[in-house]
């Protein structure tokens, strides 16, 4: 296993450690249970908005931690929801008088880990506010399956909330946002690679030089269907087309793109795909008022990438553009 | 053997915390064919942290000796299987709150409740190709035993034993529908579910000790 | 390859081309000079800066381009300085009455381009200042030699003599202070993977599963040796070693800590790293007032990192914590 | 043959460049062993730049004709291939400014001027494992040559183009000092460089060109 690690079993232990000597002074941390979490809250004038899913997706969820985005997160272990405890600590521990509000990924185990934090919760009297995110059209949603999976949309989520709470946002408000942008933003992504989870010490799938993996999630599960691998605009081709038809988008929308990058794919290669994408925007009538071009959400080291899609209106382009203010900076 | 004591249920529930540490990479190499890969690390975390509090769980009944085992599983698992597992030990628990021993019916009602449980935790239904169909069969065969005279535990868990190890085949060409491997659709056709085997592996494992130590 | 390109030859003008088209109001962009400039450049009351050197360090140096950093860049091929008309035509575009900044890592093909150019540009009447960044402790300097590569200091020495330059100071100063940043940073890298340029279509060097490459540049050029894989917290430990005791920095001395990716490491690993570096630190004395974890000068997907160490006075923390903005952002 | 014309010139320079763009992949792969892989890249793209303007350049002299080579060269190679080659071939072109054939004595002088302009550009010394080491000892070779009766280039090629040829293997064993390669010490050692290995192709070839032209 070609990574830097010491012990697979503290990896995120260590991860989060490097977290808050890195932000002494804005980010505290509760290693019993994995919570990283603002030093300057809870406040009783604003919703707290907490997330906690697998690890393995950094920056997504601990370095997503600041003002005007999480004010708390929670990882599991890499790919695996974290144990309920943590889910009902972290609410604890953020309990604000204006509500607590879980932004929860879809997925089974996450799904049931909140659902019975948010039941302890609500039995110590604390306001929780649910919003389920499924943004990734990859997924063929049947009434029977759990449904599309939460994936890079999720930054959305959080930092339109985040930047509504920030302003005095009740829960309620806050809920109904939440799920009014989760219904306008689309993903999907493309594996040149798999991952290697520490504790399993070797890639999850083979895969050969010429393949890639379409319609990935971010787990390192495999995707819809192994293709060929072609030029990257192909593939943006492709990928945009799932993408931009599934709201469907339409000529004349505004909307922001975001190519997201999924651990080992260098920032060269997806301004060189975010090329395609914007030129296909164009092409369709669509205006890209916003652009987010990195790693957002992430499968560990795999190369790869995600485009996202978002329809904005007057009060998302406000949201989106208010200030927050992360781990992961430049400066 | 028509009763299990509070030492027999402790020996079963020793042996499926060996089997889930012994096969962690097993059961994790099983969960990357259509999963992601965790399966086992996550089973492995939750019956260590029993092993961990072994000899502090309250054995005043053999329900709340099991009911603990599912608070520390679901305080210290995470993913479908922390929720799954927990919720399981902790109905089966509940049915046995008072018991100091098990007739196979008990055992029966508590193993009803267990699956009821996961359904309701996990909204999966018979056929979604997850542990419940090896469970359910198991438990299936083990209420045809306890309709007989003879309450035999050791002779009813073989036969049960026997039909979860079918399902690990019988069920390989299934198309996943809950957990991480669901995403993938029909490339789940053709693939192991973890859940099963693990199931079918304790079963065995559990049956083993049993009659070494009761026979 | 497993990468996301097209034809090989275009791949360093789809990048620039992604990159203006993300950033349509802040950015221009001359393709014949592969320049990307800020559209609000030049003006006479602010030095100009410049530079130039291979590409496939993203976001080095085109994705720095921006107020209170570059003010262009005009990169050459992957790992290939820039023709010598480039930084030309680059120099008399950013021409400006107080003068134009060369920042200059020291490669020997950089060297005789920027050489060149500067020659021609005097020769123009332009005023040209040079500073050139050699902070690569795994090179053995000699006086016969080019000596010392410039690597991931290059951000420090950018960003202080940018900030400085926001706030008037004359070039001289500029040169003044850009050779002082020079002489307190220091930088070396390792390697888990080697890196695949392009045109050449197959990885730089073969290297075996249990192995890392020590002391690595940022071109994929091997390192000082090669190494068995160990365990994260040695290798930090072995680099720390090397960077800290060749200043040396001293027990009280203020720093600023970089782990810096060299494109395919994901975060995660990275924080993991600057933990136990951060540790070091506390255990040599060193107070590390400001952290830097992330990509900031690349071998394009190679998985590795570099650390980097650089002692601070008050006017080097002003000059750190000014504001700027440039194209790789979160929000 | 004792003079070159302005055509042999041409032949020799198109020579120059079709070694250049047919062994783009051989030349950045051998500056991959302890290099940076660019090498085949750099000459490849200023050659082919050279081919594309090739009609349009000026002939009115075999000197302004080199000039405007490495003025194009220059103007589309970066690394520390297009200053070295492109001020190798103004300096070249310099001293031939108002001729139009070329005397083995001639030669030599341009060659001269082209070393030491390569050297006064990049600071490096005879014996730092570059193309330098190629290029001189086939320079002295030629000067040898000249000294003679006879005048007789295609002869002199010849030889130089042995000796050149000679420095590939006599400079493996050497340490890099300067370019790329020179980072990584004493693990050059048993490396090719990679522009001693262009020379002498070069030598190889261009001689071999002009034999079969005017021989
Ligand atoms: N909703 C569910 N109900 C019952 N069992 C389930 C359910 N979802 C998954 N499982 C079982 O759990 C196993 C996977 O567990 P695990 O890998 O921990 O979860 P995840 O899929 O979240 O990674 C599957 O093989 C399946 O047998
Ligand atoms: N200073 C120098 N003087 C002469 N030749 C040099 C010098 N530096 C490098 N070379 C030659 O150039 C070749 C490498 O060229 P290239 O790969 O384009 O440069 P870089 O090392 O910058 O990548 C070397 O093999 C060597 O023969
Ligand atoms: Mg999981
Ligand atoms: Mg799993
Ligand atoms: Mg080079
Ligand atoms: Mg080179």
């Amino acid at each position: 296993m070609k990574k830097f690690v010491n012990e697979p079993s503290n990896f995120v232990h260590e991860i989060m450690e490097g977290l808050v000597l890195a932000n002494p002074d804005k980010l505290k941390y509760v290693p019993d249970y994995n919570i990283i979490y603002r030093a300057d809250m809870p406040r009783d004038d604003k919703v707290s908005i907490i997330q906690g899913s697998g690890s393995g997706h950094e920056p997504a969820h601990i370095m997503l931690v600041g003002q005007g985005m999480l004010d708390a997160a929670c990882p599991g272990n890499v790919f695996a929801a974290p144990p309920m405890e943590y889910c009902y600590e972290c609410t604890k521990l953020m309990n604000s008088k204006k509500g607590v509000l879980h932004l929860i990924n879809n997925y089974q185990g996450d799904r049931m880990v909140w659902d019975m934090a948010h039941e302890m919760a609500e039995a110590d009297g604390i306001k929780v506010g649910v919003v389920i995110i499924d943004d990734d059209v990859a997924v063929q949603d049947s009434t029977h399956t759990v449904g599309r999976r939460g994936v890079a949309g999720n930054f959305f989520v959080i930092k339109a909330c985040a930047a509504a709470a920030e302003q005095g946002a009740s829960l309620e408000e806050l809920v109904a946002l939440g799920n009014r942008v989760n219904s306008v933003v689309r993903t999907m992504g493309v594996a040149l690679t798999s991952c290697t989870p520490p504790a399993k010490g070797e890639p999850i799938f083979d895969i050969a030089d010429d393949e890639i993996e379409m319609g990935i999630g971010i787990h390192g599960e495999p995707g819809r269907r192994r293709a060929k691998l072609q030029a990257a605009d192909a593939i943006v081709d492709e990928v945009f087309q799932a993408v931009a038809s599934d709201l469907p988008f339409k000529r004349g929308d505004q909307v922001s793109l975001m190519i997201n990058g999924m651990g080992g794919t260098p920032i060269s290669e997806l301004y060189l795909l975010y090329r395609k994408a914007a030129l296909n925007c164009k092409n369709s009538g669509l205006e890209v008022v916003r652009s987010y071009v990195g790693n957002y959400c992430t499968s560990l080291e795999m190369a790869g990438f995600s485009l996202t899609l978002i329809r904005l209106d007057d009060n998302l382009k406000r949201l989106l553009a208010a200030p927050a203010e992360i781990p992961i900076r430049v400066f | 053997m028509q009763e299990l004591s509070m030492d027999a249920v402790e020996l079963a529930v020793k042996t499926v915390a060996d089997v889930a540490i012994a096969n962690e990479k097993y059961f994790s190499e099983l969960d990357s064919a259509a999963g992601d890969a965790d399966f086992g690390v996550s089973l492995a975390t939750g019956f260590r942290a029993v092993i961990s509090q072994w000899d502090a769980i309250d054995r005043s009944s053999i329900g709340l000796f099991l009911m603990k085992v599912g608070v520390i599983i679901t305080s210290n698992v995470g993913g479908c299987s922390g929720p799954i597992w927990g919720t399981a030990f902790m109905r089966a628990g509940t049915m046995s709150k008072d018991k100091t021993s098990l007739m196979l019916t008990d055992l029966v009602t508590m193993l009803r409740a267990a699956i009821k449980g996961i359904m309701a935790r996990g909204g999966a239904q018979l056929g979604d190709k997850t542990l419940l169909d090896a469970l359910a069969p198991a438990t299936d065969k083990l209420e045809e035993w306890s309709q007989k005279d003879t309450q035999d535990i050791l002779g009813a868990l073989q036969a049960a034993t026997g039909i979860a190890t079918e399902t690990i085949e019988s069920t390989r060409g299934w198309i996943a529908k809950r957990g991480r491997q669901a995403f993938t659709g029909e490339r789940s056709i053709g693939t192991l579910d973890p859940g099963v085997v693990a199931v079918a592996i304790m079963l065995q494992a559990v049956t083993k000790a049993l009659k070494d130590a009761y026979e």
